[in-house]
């Protein structure tokens, strides 16, 4: 096995800054007790996410990123907080040492775990060198698809995609459970909301 | 031929870098302007000029006629939906009762309507 | 004058984006995308819908019962893909069935594309099934409110 | 009927131009069933009227986009010279201007390139006046604001 | 060029974090995230072409769709039920002019 180096070309420091702003998105998501602030700050860390996938050349995964964090999920989000209270509820900033404690300790331990990583980049590294590879060879050959993702996503782990949409199906039905299509209301508009006004506003 | 694409290649740096100040001084308005509704025209620089600019840039080194076209649909889609979403959040701070400043001393008096 | 300059642009954008939608989702054996990021660009077309014109608007041009058989009928699709390919003779998703025959393989192509399809739909359809049940529930937003 | 015709065939060129594969019939299929199925979703919400496909403002608002441009490129540099100056003098205002435009695709036109111009967002829209915010009075030239209208509406007329 | 490009655009997005951050009301947020998503478009052309690969162009055109849905969604939700003629936050205009 030869040694790989990483060098601090100008697309790691792009990436370094990219994720210090990702960092600093999810402090400030953490410290505000405003929810609709909080969507909108998880929205521009799915866009922050994304374009880390983009300097990544994981180009599918940005793009579901995208879609799906940025765009869906923030709709979602808001729809939901509608049936809900805007404002977490204020707690004190509690002090709890222990916790603080495990928390340092869990993080140095996989701070040391990196150090055994192999580096960002190594064609050496395990993740590179035994499945991805294969994929990668053999795609040309079984497939003859050009994008290899979706080689893998639709045909070599078709099984892997048929229970994700199941996945996406289940929670379909459930949402439609939950909120009322198959009452037995059937479906009919719901207006709780003159009761708890003042409970919701 | 060598000549046109020196000369390409010199518009679009002059195109980024012209693009790159009004990205960074629409950013610093943000930034520094005192009101809500003057931060609006900061964040309206970048979105329209800088944006553009680039994008205009970027065309220009477009290796072949279908990225061009899809630098033109960002170019257009960002045209059209930069200013409505503007006017979007401004309507919508405008409606929930917010007054701008007014007047070279900035003071919130006047009601505008 | 209630929200002109929103609905108009909507206007405009609404079949565009649709459009993309489906190059997304028919572009994804060559290019960034599939079913997941098409089944959720076509939701947010009519997330924009509802957004000007009120969610009654957009129920009435995509009712919730052909969104439920939608799901239904994605799902099916998938897995209908497979058993197709188990009555030709093969394996569960077993593509190359399709056509046997093909030196280039055509047959994995035409499953990718079909069960990509599939994905699409259900992706599409759950996605705005949760939004209308989210947001069904409140009485529709004034348009002079924002 | 005719603005369908015409929606579909501004969808098929956006495919075109998207898809760059105009050698696989297979994916041209596709691009014919796709245009044809947004097109069909597009007059199932009843969005196909003036505002969805207004051929009539072709092609003289290609020529106000352009006069548009210098006018944002001005704007640009009185907003960015305010940003990055030592004592930003600013003299925030509110004001109204009248709405010359009489369709509603010209009035959103109008109002967009209101916004569009940095040092000016339309606030406001109401029946015949949009309420701007300017950022310095320089920028709150009701005169100027109004001939931009006039345009608008110059094209309208062609339509 | 485009990594001086890249530059600003990373300059740009860091100070419109910091309007995001500090507020004070929630129309100041929105309207730095809006603008931040503009950024992330430019950002994600500028690096297609960067890697050479720029069928990035797709990811970014997303984007831009994605930032507009985004922001009509967040202002959409938020004046809902927001009583009129009260500030939305009680804060936002006690901020003293520059």
């Amino acid at each position: 096995m030869n040694t790989f180096h990483v060098e601090l070309s100008p697309s790691i420091w792009l990436d370094l800054s990219l994720l210090t702003m990702l960092v600093l998105v999810a402090i400030a998501m953490l410290r505000s007790r405003h929810l609709f602030a909080v969507v909108m700050l998880s929205g521009i860390y799915s866009l922050l996410s994304a374009a880390f996938f983009v300097s990544l050349d994981a180009v599918d995964v940005a793009f579901t990123e995208a879609a799906v964090g940025a765009g869906v999920s923030t709709v979602l989000m808001l729809g939901g907080m509608l049936l809900t209270a805007r404002r977490e509820k204020p707690k004190g900033a509690g002090r709890a040492p222990v916790a603080l404690a495990v928390v340092f300790a869990a993080g140095a331990a996989l701070v040391y775990a990196t150090i055994d990583m192999p580096a960002f980049g190594d064609p050496n590294a395990p993740a590179n060198s035994h499945v991805g590879q294969a994929y990668v060879e053999q795609t040309p050959n079984d497939i003859a698809v050009p994008n290899i993702v979706t080689a893998v996503l639709a045909s070599y782990r078709g099984f892997d995609t048929l229970g994700e949409v199941m996945v996406i199906f289940t929670a379909g039905v459930a949402v439609m459970l939950l909120l009322g299509a198959g009452s037995v209301r059937g479906g009919r508009e719901v207006s709780d909301v003159e009761k708890d006004e003042s409970g919701a506003a | 031929m060598i000549d046109l694409y020196i000369i390409k290649d010199i518009v679009s740096w002059a195109l980024m870098v012209a693009g790159g100040i009004a990205v960074v001084a629409g950013a610093i308005g943000l930034v520094r302007f005192p009101d809500f509704f003057s931060r609006i025209h900061a964040a309206g620089v970048t979105d329209t000029g800088g944006a553009e600019l680039i994008i205009i840039g970027m065309l220009l080194q477009a290796p072949d006629w279908i990225v061009a076209a899809k630098l033109i649909f960002i170019g257009v889609f960002l045209f059209l939906t930069s200013p409505v979403a503007t006017h979007a959040v401004a309507h919508a701070a405008w409606m929930t009762g917010f007054k701008p400043m007014q007047g070279p001393d900035l003071r919130y008096d006047g009601d505008g309507k | 004058m209630d929200h002109l300059i929103l609905k108009v642009t909507t206007k405009l954008l609404f079949a565009p984006i649709i459009l993309f939608a489906l190059y997304v989702q028919f572009h994804g054996d060559y290019g960034p995308g599939g079913g997941f990021q098409a089944g959720v660009i076509f939701a947010v077309a009519f997330f924009l819908h509802a957004f000007c014109f009120g969610l009654a608007e957009t129920k009435k041009v995509l009712p919730q019962k052909a969104l439920t058989i939608a799901m239904v009928a994605g799902l099916m699709f998938y897995a209908g893909t497979g058993v197709a390919t188990q009555l030709l003779g093969g394996n569960f998703l077993a593509y190359t069935e399709i056509d046997p025959e093909s030196t280039h393989h055509a047959g994995q192509h035409y499953g990718i594309l079909l069960v990509e399809w599939g994905v699409g739909v259900t992706v599409a359809s759950t996605m705005l099934t949760i939004f209308y049940h989210f947001t069904g529930r409140e009485p529709d937003i004034d348009q002079e409110d924002w | 009927m005719g603005r369908f015709i015409i929606l579909v065939i501004a969808l098929a060129a956006l495919w075109l131009l998207l898809s760059g594969y105009l050698d696989k019939p297979l994916l041209l299929a596709f691009g014919a069933g796709s245009v044809l199925f947004a097109a069909y979703l597009a007059r199932r919400a009843k969005i196909i009227d003036n505002d969805s496909v207004p051929g009539g403002l072709f092609p003289g608002v290609l020529l106000y986009w352009v006069w548009l441009g210098g006018e944002i490129g001005k704007a640009n540099m009185q907003v960015i010279r305010q940003a990055l100056a030592v004592e930003p003098k600013l003299s925030p205002k509110l004001f109204l201007v009248p709405n010359p435009p009489k369709t509603s695709v010209g009035m959103a036109t109008f109002a967009n390139s209101i916004t569009l111009t940095p040092g000016t967002v339309s606030v406001d829209l109401r029946e015949d006046a949009i309420l701007v915010h300017a950022l310095t009075e320089d920028l709150a030239d009701v005169a100027a604001i109004t001939d931009m209208g006039e345009r608008i509406k110059k094209i309208e007329r062609g339509a | 060029m485009f990594a001086t490009a890249i530059a600003a655009v990373i300059a740009a997005m860091v100070l419109a974090l910091v309007r995001a951050f500090a507020g004070p009301s929630l129309y100041d947020r929105v309207l730095a995230g809006n603008s931040f998503g503009t950024k992330t478009v430019l950002l994600i052309g500028l690096m297609g072409f960067i890697t050479g690969r720029p069928d990035f162009l797709d990811i970014a055109l997303l984007y831009a769709l994605i930032n507009f849905t985004a922001t009509l969604a967040i202002l959409r939700f938020f004046s809902y039920r927001t009583p009129k003629g009260a500030p939305a936050e009680p804060a936002s205009e006690k901020e003293s002019p520059a």
